[in-house]
């Protein structure tokens, strides 16, 4: 049992670090250190994604033929936690996590020549056409239908809670095209250019002002069966290997110490009548609780990271780190705002626009404190909400 | 012991239950966000029905109720996510009008209570926790005047204000219940510059800054370095009203989220008969049980003057702190992506209650304030 | 609204205060500051018991007619509150809360003369026959057969978590009387001698080494069916009687004050590096946090008191005060134990007996903290599990 | 990083669960709780396992292992809730012994290694918040020598030891870090005192008086007045190994309740097949694997002397107080009756964690020392 840093990967860690204090721009630092959501301004994440698609770092988590780094798993977390350290806007996950990964393990190899150069220069900027209205949690219920006519399939329905649909120029989507048997093996997994007929995109306004996500109607949408991924009511398939392509899933403690780091800055601000709200002992229990959960889950991560190392499989681990990071993160946001007090009410949502020329009321560390309190309530709901998760640790690890 | 209302409360009960029935929906609520500074139909509405004469004495032409009565009016309104500012001007305004001189309240009350007055309490400042005897701006005394200099945040209503009640340091330290005092301002005075901004609620305030304000002797109220006992008597009211209406507010998140469950199918059965779910909305009905207790707890001990009242103040404010966030994020979680958007109640309410939580104080503030007070 | 006290609720609250002041004696008042549990020393609350009776004021809920004090709602609330005020020993409640209202609902007017001035002068020790081990929260699953036999019933089976098994001389008992049917309408609600031939008592070592429970064996054991109450196959509605009996259920408010109350004379005696622990803001913190907490439950008892004496039903809201009061009382044994510190690690039950001559080793006060608050881990389990009071809220007055 | 055992730790892990295997039961655990002051037999076969020698260094006869040894020792122990006074005797005591002088090592090592020296750590006080700084019993310096006066309470293993740690005030003030010294008292010396009692968890600990004990220059652990730094290592050394060994019991309550709830049918079903319990068992899961992380974390980091080391110790005792409550309070509760009594493992793992979290300072005292040491 060691916890030392081989010279290897302290270089390494230094050639990252040198990278992004010579690559990152005013503007994209900016954006970063404005984010409130896990999605960044399309505009300046895209900017950065080309920054490093130029130095072939946009995709570290791709085999290297397709343009991975061919980077070691501990590598490829140094990358990430000092991503997160500077304060990057996260790059926009559709396409490199998510539809990239798909295709790599799943599509044909034109599909991959297609698409993976697009997605990893930004040419293509894709949409997630997954949930629906009836179809949260319980997904496979889902009912968009895929007719098939001639070489094509004709598909009607509805997709909801579409992050940056009205950015994307592409969608893949999981569409019903067996209504018999298993829900989830009448599903096929399929690729589609936003700007066909029959596609109308409504956008949703969150709780935070903002607009990330989008309801997708589907009217008599035409698709050559070529789109296809997998086989034809296979796509559950498709969409699972997405699970064992990026095993352990996304690390949450580094970006949570990121936001304690700043809370306590915050906190040495705020003048109680003793002196700083930093030297209150119930502050400072309060921050050495969620502290303690930080440093947990640091090596919560770090065990799984060592055991996909060793070639394990974390299994459903997975779902333990995304119950932990995502409640953390709520709890992280909300002893913010509670460490601001009314100041965290002041609400200046276009101040948070990069670029903006908005003035700004009250202290600037503050302005971005209640739209991530609500934001993040989401993290609990999307990406298998932390019932699901829980259900499945019930199940899968406790045999319940 | 009598928790029954009195036939006068009960009218004023129903009369705002009407309000809200024929007033409120989220849609109305999406527009009404967008008439700031004021909706002057609402506000004329308010003065006619008599709710702006509430808590003033008959003589003044008020109805000579108390916080009895504000709280069934407000947990009616708050129901109904109603955004007139009503706390700011009549209970916390009206409050510190009822301690000023007989001029200040001839010359303020009768406009009050025609709708033609706004006011606002400037109390919070930034990078200070909020506690009233940790007033840090400067009132410096000049003879018979006083200079005020300096930035007051999150005024709430100080934005269209007519008249603002400023509280200021004009002797001692932060720390120090002595040396606070109390001024009715013109919020068009020279030297007064205010920034309006909305508050998460949808609601309208403002940073307003102090520069070189000369009041005379005839604008305080109360006497110098003495507003202590003032403004901590008018803010437990206005505490109370807060909680009042956000008692309301948490009703309808109960609500609407135990209606949602009922309908909303996963895996092919509705939500509200998933265990999980049920014992967790079974949490929330008793949060929100505990806190009308402590609402009736806290309203009784101030009216009667009991020992204790301003302990239980303190601990209904610590309940809306955190009976809030635990139904309003329990409502959010139980509507999954629905709760995240801007069309259902839910995110309303919930925003109503995150910043009513950090205004004069939240939940570990008044905590503290428990212990202190016992 | 008011809050205000009539004058002759104060003048009767003296009443009760100068009687107890007059006739507690020293060894009943000591008995109830060493109680760590809702039952106290059988022998020292018989003697309480007995006093109580002699004045008339053993069973205030009761119907006048049977020995009832005839009080009014407020003022057997007043008389809770006073016997808790002076920690005198709760009594006994098997005969006096549980099968005296199920005689007085539902027993024939002879049962009623044989029984119920027994409960009330102590010569009848009833226990309670209710649970078994496979029918815990699902009470109605129970098996306990009694088969008919000529004028006899005969019982074989057994009853566990039967409180007190090993005093009594009398047990009130739930047994199927027939198999068939929905579970609920084939028990039968008996009366029997705890001395019968074919009864075995196994007592049962609790967490806190004291034996409050039992396992009670039926082995043939023949009983008349003279001893039935109510109809046969009837006993479900002869035991929901008493939900209506004592309807908006315990108090548990007046309890936790008292408990809050000592936990703060503790505080001042501990001493940090700052001064005593009731200084210590993260303690204060605390304490307020569950201060708060109680005078809300205080106010809801209160509420539905309230709407007793108006004659509404208070309804499911018993399960509400259940949940409140005893994860209340979990919370204060656990804050108790917070603020001692390892004092409460020491374990010295002996010294809980009493008249136990046994010195106490450390601070007096430390010695039922530990015990008190492993004892209190039941409160959730007994009476209706917590699990299922909170089903009940969510069906009966959510409608889920 | 590297969270592998070595083989040298993967055979002692594996002897220790053959022990475990072996020797636990809940029946037997019930007669060892008899058999105080010590189960003589079991320490012999420690010291026959060679586990007495694991921190001792090679040149007196030890292992030379380190806490990472304890911590996978323990951890197994734990799970057999073995009450062997291992802890207080070979981490606390041995951890003091070295840093004695050449001559209290080699009076005391070797025959500690044999079975044949019992060790007690006489730190807390009555009615005092465990820190070290907070120690207030006095030892008044006359001469070369140390007058102790005083009561030290709940000394584990203090009722069978024949050596006493005695940390003592020698100067300054409870708060001061200077003015603390260490001794090494024979348990029996004239002045020494001893009322030994059982702690909740079944062992055995003494409440010990101190009349005008004579201690020579000879008898000091480290310099006079400075005794805080040394006490400080072993204390975090000790801590560790409380938590690996209550880490090793969260495991067995975790698993325990999991299988009771698939056999324990009500309502039709195993209560295991409900929801809710379902949740409450996933989070008792995350629990113990965030128990878990935070013992390695901790662990490692005070072997290989990074700056966060002590902050990380803090961290998990803390975290074994909550989540220990947590776990225990929820397998008692999904055991249900069963779990209140004597008869089940369950309980007396939760009397365990019960004692254990008030040792040394429980969660809040060590969360506060986190944020003291960052």
């Amino acid at each position: 049992m060691d916890l030392r840093v081989p010279e290897q990967e302290k270089a390494f860690r230094d050639e990252v670090r040198t990278f992004l204090e010579e690559s990152l721009t005013p503007e994209i630092r900016e954006a970063g250190k404005m984010v409130t959501s896990v999605f960044a301004p399309v505009k300046e994440a895209m900017a950065w994604q080309k920054i490093l698609n130029d130095k072939g770092w946009a995709a570290p988590h791709w085999p290297k033929e397709h343009g991975g780094t061919g980077w070691s798993v501990t590598q490829r977390a140094i990358f990430a936690e000092e991503l997160v350290r500077a304060e990057t806007p996260p790059l926009v996950p559709m396409g490199l996590h998510m539809c990239g990964p798909c295709l790599i393990g799943c599509g044909t190899e034109e599909q991959q020549k297609e698409y993976l150069p697009k997605i990893l220069n930004g040419e293509h900027f894709w949409c997630q056409g997954y949930s629906e209205p009836g179809s949260g949690s319980d997904l496979a219920s889902l009912k968009t239908f895929a007719e098939k006519d001639g070489d094509d399939y004709i598909i009607n329905g509805t997709k909801i809670w579409t992050t940056y649909a009205h950015y994307a120029n592409k969608m893949f989507a999981l569409v019903r095209t067996n209504k018999d048997g298993k829900p989830q093996q009448g599903i096929t997994f399929l690729l589609l250019d936003m700007d066909l007929p029959g596609i109308t995109i409504e956008p949703i306004v969150g709780l935070d002002e903002v607009t990330e996500q989008c309801q997708v109607f589907f009217d008599n949408v035409r698709v050559p069966q070529a789109n296809r991924v997998g086989a034809e009511n296979d796509g559950w398939t498709v969409a699972k290997y997405l699970l064992t392509f990026e095993r352990g899933g996304q690390e949450y403690a580094p970006g949570l110490n990121v936001q304690l780091e700043k809370i306590r800055l915050m906190a040495e601000k705020q003048q109680t009548v003793h002196g700083p709200m930093s030297q209150d002992p119930l502050w400072q229990h309060k921050f050495a609780s969620v502290s303690a959960d930080v440093l947990a889950l640091e090596f919560t991560e770090m065990r799984i990271k060592s055991a996909l190392s060793s070639g394990k499989d974390p299994g459903a681990l997975s779902s333990m780190t995304k119950i932990l990071g995502t409640e953390l993160l709520q709890k992280v946001t909300e002893l913010r705002i509670e460490t601001l007090g009314a100041q965290a009410a002041i609400w200046q949502p276009q101040a948070l626009v990069p670029g903006s020329e908005q003035p700004i009321i009250g202290p600037e560390y503050a302005l971005t404190a209640m739209p991530h309190y609500l934001n993040s309530r989401a993290c609990s709901i999307y990406g298998g909400s932390n019932e699901v998760q829980r259900g499945i640790i019930a199940k899968a690890v406790l045999g319940l | 012991m009598n928790f029954q209302l009195s036939e006068e409360q009960q009218m004023l009960a129903d009369s705002a239950k009407r309000f809200v029935r024929d007033n409120h929906d989220v849609e109305k609520h999406r527009q009404n966000k967008k008439l700031m500074p004021l909706d002057e139909a609402t506000w004329a509405q308010f003065a006619e029905l008599g709710w702006l004469a509430v808590p003033f004495a008959e003589e003044h032409g008020g109805l000579g109720m108390g916080p009895l009565e504000t709280m069934v009016l407000l947990q009616e309104l708050g129901e109904g996510l109603i955004m007139a500012p009503y706390i700011a001007t009549v209970v916390l305004g009206g409050g510190f009008l009822r301690h000023g001189s007989d001029a200040q309240q001839a010359e303020t009350i009768p406009s009050l209570l025609e709708g033609g007055l706004q006011l606002a309490f400037a109390a919070e400042e930034y990078e200070r926790v909020f506690t009233l005897e940790n007033t840090a701006m400067k009132g410096e005394v000049q003879g018979g005047d006083v200079v005020l200099n300096g930035t007051k945040a999150c005024v709430i209503n100080g934005d269209h204000a007519d008249q603002l009640i400023v509280l200021v340091r004009t002797a001692g330290q932060p720390g120090d219940k002595d040396g606070l005092s109390l001024f009715l301002v013109d919020a068009n005075a020279d030297g007064v510059e205010r920034t309006p901004h909305r508050t998460v609620d949808g609601r309208q305030g403002a940073e307003i800054r102090f520069s070189n304000v000369k009041v005379a002797e005839a604008a305080r109220i109360g006497e110098l370095n003495q507003g202590y006992d003032i403004a901590r008597t008018v803010l437990l009211e206005g505490l109370l009203a807060l909680s009042a209406e956000c008692t309301g507010s948490l009703t309808v998140l109960l609500n609407d989220t135990v209606e949602y469950s009922k309908t909303r199918k996963q895996f092919g059965l509705p939500i509200g008969k998933f265990q999980a779910l049920q014992f967790r909305m079974a949490d929330m009905f008793i949060a929100m049980e505990q806190t009308k207790s402590l609402l009736m707890a806290a309203t009784m001990k101030l009216v009667e003057g009991h020992d204790d009242a301003a302990k239980a103040v303190h601990a209904m404010k610590a309940q809306l702190g955190r009976a809030g966030r635990k139904i309003g994020q329990e409502a959010i979680q139980i509507h999954g992506g629905m709760g995240m958007t801007d069309e259902l109640n839910v995110g309303h309410f919930v925003k109503r209650l995150s910043a009513v939580d950090g205004l004069f104080g939240n939940a570990d503030v008044h905590l503290m304030e428990i212990a202190r007070s016992a």
